[in-house]
């Protein structure tokens, strides 16, 4: 199996999880630990007089894994990448989620700011993970822009439907068989994770899912678990689907009792 | 002086963004700081001064998806 | 997490594993290990003059778990119910799995049969687990006639389609609370397994799928783990999909920075 | 005399069942019996004779979905 | 294109539509009009002192086509077999869409009851519209009971949720290629109708869809020619659904622009 | 129903139909007359010593329908703008359809050129019909460069898939309710048809599901009924499909006789 | 005499079905008639006499899907 | 002189497109033209003249989708 880097780092494992909406900081770093989760996004936010951030930030540093900051909210080329900026000296990392936002109510991506800001970025010297469609032209010049990673949405962010288009995304997988690809946002449910490795994808990234799960813990393990059995069965070679059923016992031998 | 901070009006003594860091209580704390829209880096923030009316932001880690 | 018996026996996992169709005796025996299956179904055929039947058995001995006997190719009650007894003596369980056929190329269930081969069966001392449709009567005039799992297709057996019918299944799983279910036959890749689970299923049993992939212990593993996250995530109590898209990172707090 | 093992015709001398078994070379197999389409128990092939042209299947364990 | 005859009848198009549920009478007859439907199915009922049942009939009478009895509600053999004798004396048919159902949620028929009233009625001398489902082992005994038409629901009544399960539908029409197969209950908008007629089907058979619509006589109107449209498409031999794009406009010839 | 008129024209129906790859003129016209569509897509290609072009424009005059000439096949701003002139000239008519294609294999738009190409036309003058994705801020970007039409793509060109994402064409439908909205390519049937307009679009634009059926007239009058019953269904207010099935014949009144 | 008249208890007077109906007011309805749960046909309501407790179903056309 | 029409090259006499386009036979025809890669509106034809190894287009209506 190819392993596809992330700008040179393999993952430990293709679950990439957010950090937003836990009941609680103890759930949240217990859905790390039981999901064993390969990256952790965050963002930042105004800190309050309280520091309730400098808080946050010694729990997420106990995870022990990489950090993604995340542009999110941003619907500007100019404030996502003021915010890259600033994302970069807190957490220290080159890697940044690059989402320009273009509809408030889908958030669905500008994929006009989005290459723009994509291109700003690289030249900054950041390493970019593009929250995108599965547009493949636009995949083409994030590409152009010097991006190595693609991260088109499955379904709207929050949603939880899953793959509304599982076509495009298997089209995007055969237009860039070396590019690191990764489903974000949509996904719902363990089957939707598999599915999307099972297309041949090299990680999901998911988050409300799991924040809203009634355990958020077992949910995070079980899409860490799901993903790593598509994962699987994309390397196994699945069987074709047949139209028509075939008996999986064979009948040749079979005894004469009527 | 008055100046925005995070939204919010403030009346604030220091002007040298360092300072001003300082009186605020940022002192050391995990922020990046940004004024009127521009970032401005922690290595800077010595040579920065805000100014009547200012827009101050001080953005610290935060959950996020 | 109500765990359903079968017959009074839990299972160690959700995967019922077929033993037919593999490369060889060695791949089988490293795809049960690696999957750790909780049951392999087995047949009864007409032993050849070099004894091979016995080898076989020795094998699946060997993999220390339960079997459990299938009639498959059974297309008349009387020859399931032969078959079923000389399955109990030769495996030496009173567990068999009732296939009476009614349909060639999609080797469906005869349910009129499959009723009438249960009661009969069920007299006799059998634990029967009947592979039958996503119908509802013909559900409760099983359970009537004695049976305590039921086990409906998804698709055609071999077929690898999934599960052509989700809704037939969420209605039999509304419907049979207590009663354990498994979804046999049709289960092509992993994501379909975790589907099945996350309906509420108690495990699934699938054969063509482990046994005609690349690497079948691979697959094996893949599904078993698919099966697990697809149960664990049916107890976590999912998110509700949503129609309309929400934000995963909390906008409010966000720095003005256009 | 002449019977159908498993399908296929057949010289065999014995006539018990469980006789015919150790000529078949069947002793001590993992294999049950049937014969005419009827479920013949172990236990009972000592006291079951066939005849010419019976139909005698004898199966073994073997693969199954 | 063969035109399967319903006991020699042929439909006048390939609609048969429900009386049941309309706002009023008149916007029932305004359906009936409007899609031209070809068959009417109607129920008994117990007859009021003030003679509803009388009015009806005038109203059903005045469409002037044929009426289909139904035994909707029976749950037994032997009410389903006295409803149709009573249902031919007062409607003088000797059709009867045969319902035995079997789960009062979902109105699956109990496909064993079916098959047994569908014996004992085509020996008086009915002819049977069995409502079934797409199981081929109880149509093949439905066949051999007497009845030449079959009718497998495409989801619950009422629920119109369209055809859930195509794949069954599909296999259903291919093997019996000389049967006039009708989809009774489930569907819910034209593009369900029409789905139903491109599997080869020869009729839809709906009403909730139609009586519960804002405009009851359009609907009427877009069902039938969405069913019309169904089956002309599968006369006209359509295109084979291709995994890769095509150019419609012909690339040769292409003037040099850039 | 709101009639939005495409650039001030209102369509005689919702269908617009292609003139490629038809097995004759004969059989094209034939499929024009058939299915009375609205408007015709065309498209200029080099004109042969034979004057094959002259021929062909004299049949299509004679369909005495609107022409809607395509930039088919160019793959940057200036190629589609000098044929979009080019077009305008020699069929006299302000309106183009207009394709930036971004990728041969999937004939994908380019949103970047396409978003370009249309301001330059709509200065120019053109009434554009921009053939696009169902990305929503594509589309607020087309309209804001002048076009007041929308065409997103159902499947690649030619695949007669039908519709890959019901979701996305929903969301636009639901974003742009006062833009006419026509799904232009990957029509395969005549539900597909359906289905588009029952999400309340204005048209479909097709012609590989009609030119490559084995009757295209017959296909086309299919479509052109189809869509006309989809658009019928959105305005009839559709009953909504329910989870749990519902009797449609009243069980109040009914015989006591078991 | 009591019987049951689709289901309500209903005091009447003929025992005739074919009076009965009469009575009743259904004399030459579009109806069917059971008794005790069987199918009367119309020609032998004549001959078809009922008794106290009779339940006696009379069923006209109605909506149907 | 040599030109280029619709890809192919081509010994012409005409030099004003006008002419040419009588010469190649299209006087009159449904066509549009673009000359090295310009479109060139039909009454510009007149004013414009073709050099050696211009690339002449010469477009009718055609098939489309």
């Amino acid at each position: 199996m190819v392993m596809r880097g992330f700008y040179g780092h393999t993952l430990a494992n293709p679950l990439m999880l957010g950090t937003a909406g836990y009941p609680s900081p103890a759930i949240l770093a217990e859905a790390f630990r039981a999901s064993n989760a390969a990256v952790a996004t965050v963002s930042l936010r105004r800190e309050s007089a309280g520091g309730a951030g400098q808080d946050f930030w010694a729990m997420i540093r106990d995870l022990g894994i990489p950090v993604l900051p995340n542009t999110a909210g941003c619907h500007t080329v100019k404030e996502a990448v003021t915010t890259a900026h600033m994302a970069r000296e807190v957490f220290d990392t080159p890697w940044v989620k690059l989402e320009v936002i273009g509809h408030t109510d889908s958030l669905q991506p500008d994929v006009f700011g989005l290459v723009e800001a994509a291109r700003v970025l690289t030249e900054e010297g950041f390493q970019v993970f593009p929250y995108t469609t599965d547009d493949l032209i636009v995949a083409e010049k994030l590409l152009t822009a010097g991006c190595e990673v693609l991260m088109p949405w499955g379904a709207p962010i929050g949603s939880g439907l899953g793959l509304n288009n599982p076509y495009g995304l298997r089209a995007m997988r055969a237009e860039f068989p070396d590019v690191p690809l990764v489903v974000d946002a949509g996904i719902g449910l363990p089957s939707h994770a598999a599915q999307a490795m099972e297309l041949g994808f090299d990680a999901v990234l998911l988050n409300t899912a799991v924040a809203q799960a009634g355990d958020p813990a077992k949910m995070a393990k079980a899409m860490a678990e799901a993903a790593l059995a598509g994962q699987a069965a994309f390397v196994a070679d699945p069987m074709e689907p047949r139209d028509m059923a075939e008996p999986s016992t064979p009948v040749i031998g079979k005894g004469f009792l009527e | 002086m008055k100046i925005i901070l995070n939204g919010e009006p403030r009346d604030v003594t220091a002007s040298r963004l360092s300072d001003l860091m300082e009186e605020l209580g940022f002192a050391g704390a995990k922020v990046a700081t940004a004024v009127n829209e521009d970032f401005v880096p922690a290595g800077a923030r010595a040579q920065t001064k805000l100014a009547e009316g200012d827009r101050l932001e001080v953005l610290a880690p935060m959950q996020g998806g």
